[in-house]
């Protein structure tokens, strides 16, 4: 004999079809014309940088870096939905959030460029760099949320990952602490369908990512991730719930990587040219441009204002970037601890002599 | 002053932390209600409250990796993994981010947790139970590695690494956990980190040990002192980064050192002190540096745990042909 | 808007109620008396094999022991669904399995006697021992399908492991891959609501620890874990399920450690001695009892023959255990590798003269 | 012969292994249509099919423990870690699992796999791709670390580590790759574990190092050829368990020992070359044993990072001053 014990359900939102025509109700946030225009010019500007990034290393002058290429929607929707306060711990991906929160174009081309201090960015000072080592952040952002509840702050965590990070075992522990200690934490996971040359049905066999949440006995739910309007309503959603002392959950936001994995890759090596081109037609800048010239007298000159505006920008922080001195050797022992063991101040010395 | 144990000296150092210093944070397995397989934190979580003193899932990376997190946002986490031997899974987490926070980051965001575990063998327990990791931790930049090798030293050490701003690995040498009482001052004062404890002076012979070696490390120097032979004994209380100018002036005088550990031969963290020997005290030494350590095996199951240890005869042999080399 | 992405159910199986009275039709294999004895005896040979280790424990001639008490049915149901060439890859707490499985009283005995030699037992030879880091043996039972899957074997591999086991990296990460991969795999979780002192809601938010499968894509039930014969029907239809291709699943048992978690604990230090009572009213042994006499003429006299032998076999394979010298120093060496490197001879033989 | 780069002598000896053993699996994150982020396995699953040669979902902990399992069946599988840097969460599975398989079950189950990572900086990757872990590894008895410092050794060396019925890390310096081609012979020969390679014949120094520290130490044994220093250069090659012998018979002939690795200093594997030389060696020393290593700090992003790792200056100064030394 058999009984049921438990049931659960996946749903999938969005606002905007791949054209740009709302699909029933827009949120409030959206009924609001700069409030669109905010939201788009972020995500030309996040594109803006990826080029040059790219661009840069191309020419010697920037590390391996990989682009949010057809990704701009969740990185600016997920942060235009955050408070200054929340904590954001972005893969390598979510350049997108971190722009919108404050980091500046300069200190991630730093950082790209292979040098820590892009890391000790000025904006938002509690979010977490780059990381890394995929699925290492999860464990963070468990930590970050305790430190909240026991200091009783209001604010939320944002941890971002990509499909292959719900492959990694630091994603389910997080996952199941967050709901085992109902922490404030928000998993937001950015499918792009590729993890490098793994497909997202070779990942995993779950149907959807967002059910991973039901492991840890979390909400979890779909989002059209190209869409910037629901990427945003979703997150406020969860970003409330969190705060209302109800707990974590858990964000997949569906999307497609329109580049190389990164500028070290070669995707034509492992996918078809008709895919990404397919791929395209859903890309995310378009469909709000499409709704911000139907329904809010968006135009070429704007937009062709608004990219002379941020090319310039990104073209200078390139120049500001480019203008700064590598650190002396002696700076590998200045963070190491907070003060030197004597043991060290004699090594680093000894390195000094080295030069 | 109290005659404390180890164990009991652990859980004032945690006590008394958790009194003074608000965010104090306490979790792992079996620490709240059951006070921790050892009795560690036994009593806490009645004192002060599950929020500050808390079970954790059976989840030793994210125990970790959440102790990160929360140590970036200016709390003092000290953790605790049950056994050294479950602390690999904690691993990335410390070479990755806790040991380098600080450093990526050019101190704008830092690190100050404790991760305490019991470590090392003696007590007849089931397989990876037993094992000494401390030179793999010692290989990590960044990162200390505290092990405390008696009460007293077990609460001033406790204590400095839970006040200590960067990440501190505690190893707790289980095996003399309840072995002796000696009085402890309990007033909250701390001992210093990255300096070595001198435990008996002597001429002859430098024997540099820590932890649970100590104190067959003493027996050996009492049982050498019949023969005539003065040995001088280390206790190197942090092993990252050690106290090297401790045991170079002690070896400068006596030209001769012995080095005990638990651990496996083979790039255990006697290599780094006979290596460290071998370059700066070199003209010093008048005999090979010995290290008696486990042998390069798996750590045995426990009917074989006592012949794996190094014990006082395998000590005292090492410390004769020291004696009598020309 | 928002569309159903997908939809899951939980249920949980049962075939037998708290007294043994049957709910609902018995599968076909428990109208056989001859099986029915037979699992019987099983779990009462677990059982009497428990009461020995702890006592060689309190006397210090065992190591430190978990015993089964009260979860007989789970190692007993599980192994005897099981083919001989079928592997089983045991947590510490699963005697019974192993028992089943052919793994003699004498090897079990060496084994938690703290000797190696306990390992190489002459039963199922590709069996692993069990496995003492939590959940560290869900990975290897992912190579070992694999191996089969490579070789076309038809086996399956079953995996156990505790409630505490489902919160490890480890655990999920397997979970992930064998249904990634489709891999013969049944994962077996004895909930026997504690993992050491935490409790089962400590551990995790989820309703269920069944479904943890979900966010691997498997499929994930709940069984009664002290009703022998519902446990031993579930692991058949899982076992089906794998061998027709069909890839893994989990099972969760729903069970109660009755005993302290090991010899090195004391329960009674984080739960009420009232709680534990009210769980012996729903131990595994009475309950099969009770159908064994009311359906296939069990009585007094047989259950007295069966207690007689059971123990006679225990003491006697404790006696042959006991009578067993300590490995020579020199067996450290013999195993480390194939053959010992010049560099490890030369310190075997060094440690010979330490002796 | 054909003229083969590292990574080619690497996938030619993969490719020989898939070709004469049916028991050989390859599996790791990107190794299939990829062919590898540095595409050592290019080509592979194509030819040998994806059953043989296999993307995993992106979990290092499961690509050990699998490889574990896969190997107890009597398989010989060689798992990819796409970077060292990320090899951590293998780390328990090599420690309590593949190391001491054989051990525990007394040669019942074995563990012959074969664990592959690109290691070592000096190629401008990103934070956490540059780490040489290889002391960390070298520390956990039971297992093999074996370190190739040529094409041609690559070759030999990866076959041997497949051949061998117990687990063995593989770590290719991923710097020397591609740097430079020799002839190689494919022809399915492995070369000997365990083992040391004399890579120059020297009377005054003996240089020990390893992987991509071989080049930068061999540009060192020109240098000091011109100044009138004759060097002898040994390659490492298999770390654990090393080639004792050939280094103390080396040492025991020039007296001088300096040691090359861009692992940090402390605990690097340079320790335990030190420390076996500063107990049987002693009386041949002429001079302080140096350790050239990297500092002791985390390794630094890419714009310092040429600053971090060892180069000819550095091991040319420390060569001096032991030739100097009185
Ligand atoms: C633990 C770990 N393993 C491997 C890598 C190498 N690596 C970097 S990105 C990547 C794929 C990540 O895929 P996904 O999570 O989907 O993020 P995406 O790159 O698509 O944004 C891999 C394998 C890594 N950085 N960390
Ligand atoms: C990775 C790891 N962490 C911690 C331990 C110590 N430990 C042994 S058993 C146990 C609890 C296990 O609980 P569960 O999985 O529910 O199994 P049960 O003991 O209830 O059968 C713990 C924490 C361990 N063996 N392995
Ligand atoms: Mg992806
Ligand atoms: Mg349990």
């Amino acid at each position: 004999m058999s009984t049921r014990a438990a049931s659960f359900r996946i749903d999938c939102s969005a606002c905007l079809d791949a054209t740009g025509k709302p699909i029933g109700k827009l949120p409030d946030f959206a009924e609001d014309a700069n409030t669109l225009a905010a939201l788009y010019g972020a995500m030309v500007r996040t594109r803006a940088f990826d080029a040059k990034a790219i661009a840069l290393q191309r020419t010697g002058r920037l590390g391996t870096y990989g682009s949010s290429l057809g990704q701009e929607a969740i990185g600016v929707g997920v942060a235009s939905a955050m408070r200054v306060e929340d904590v954001l711990l972005p893969s390598f991906r979510e350049h997108g959030a971190q722009l919108w929160r404050g980091v500046t174009l300069e200190e991630l081309f730093l950082y790209w460029g292979g040098d820590e201090r892009g890391n000790d960015f000025a904006g938002p000072r509690r979010d977490f760099p780059v990381c890394i080592p995929v699925g290492t952040q999860f464990p963070h952002a468990a930590g970050v949320a305790l430190a909240m509840v026991q200091r009783k702050e209001s604010g939320v965590v944002v941890a971002m990952g990509g499909d292959g990070a719900t492959s990694k075992g630091d994603f389910y522990e997080a996952l199941n602490l967050v709901g085992a200690w109902d922490l404030p934490v928000v998993f937001v996971i950015s499918n792009n369908q590729w993890a490098i040359s793994v497909r997202r049905r070779e990942q995993t066999g779950a149907q959807t990512l967002a059910q991973k949440a039901i492991a840890g006995g979390l909400p979890g739910a779909q989002v059209d991730g190209n869409d910037v309007i629901a990427v945003r309503a979703a997150t406020e959603r969860a970003l409330a719930h969190a705060r209302a002392g109800e707990g974590g959950s858990l964000i997949e936001c569906l999307t497609y990587r329109l580049g190389d994995h990164t500028t070290a890759d070669d995707a034509s090596r492992y996918r078809e040219d008709e895919e990404v081109s397919a791929h395209w037609k859903e890309e995310p800048l378009v469909r709000l441009r499409n709704l911000l010239v139907a329904r809010h007298g968006w135009d070429k000159a704007k937009e062709e204002a608004l990219l002379r505006e941020v090319r310039a920008e990104v073209e200078a922080a390139a120049d500001r970037y480019l203008a700064i001195e590598p650190a002396p050797r002696r700076a590998m022992f200045d963070h190491l601890h907070a003060t030197l063991p004597p043991d060290l101040a004699a090594l680093a010395e000894e390195a000094a002599g080295d030069g | 002053m109290a005659e404390l144990t180890m164990i009991e000296a652990i859980r004032a150092a945690l006590s008394h932390a958790l009194e003074t210093d608000p965010d104090v944070i306490l979790f792992g397995e079996d620490i709240g209600i059951d006070g921790g397989v050892f009795r560690a934190t036994d009593g806490l979580m009645q004192r002060f409250g599950s929020a500050r003193v808390r079970d954790t899932p059976l989840s030793e990376t994210v125990i970790a990796g959440m102790a990160v997190g929360a140590a970036a946002m200016g709390l003092r986490p000290v953790a605790e993994i049950q056994f050294s031997g479950f602390l690999y899974p904690a691993l990335d987490q410390l070479v990755n981010h806790a040991s380098r926070l600080r450093n990526r980051t050019r101190g704008r965001l830092t690190c100050p947790m404790v991760l305490r575990a019991p470590y090392g063998g003696g007590i007849r327990a089931p397989e990876h139970h037993s094992e000494s990791p401390e030179a793999m931790l010692a290989h990590i930049p960044g990162l200390r590695v505290v092990i405390p090798g008696s009460p007293a030293r077990a609460y001033g050490l406790l204590l400095a690494a839970i006040r200590d701003p960067d990440p501190v690995v505690f190893l707790e040498p289980k095996r003399i956990y309840r072995a002796v009482s000696e009085a402890v001052e309990t007033d909250g004062a701390a001992l210093p980190l990255d300096r070595a404890f001198l435990v008996a002076e002597g001429e002859d012979l430098t024997l540099v040990a820590w932890g649970a070696m100590l104190a067959v490390a003493d027996e050996a120097v009492a049982r050498l002192a019949e023969e005539g032979i003065s040995a001088e004994l280390i206790d190197l209380a942090t092993i990252k980064p050690y106290d090297r100018v401790a045991v170079r002036a002690s070896v400068a005088k006596t030209g001769r050192c012995v080095i005990v550990h638990e651990a496996a031969l083979t790039t255990g963290f006697g290599a780094e002190i006979a290596a460290d020997l071998a370059e700066h005290c070199l003209t010093h030494l008048i005999a090979p540096i010995r290290r008696v350590a486990g042998y390069d095996t798996v750590m045995p199951y426990l009917r074989l745990e006592a012949q794996y240890l190094p014990d006082t005869g395998r000590i005292l042999r090492a410390a004769r042909e020291v004696m009598e080399f020309t």
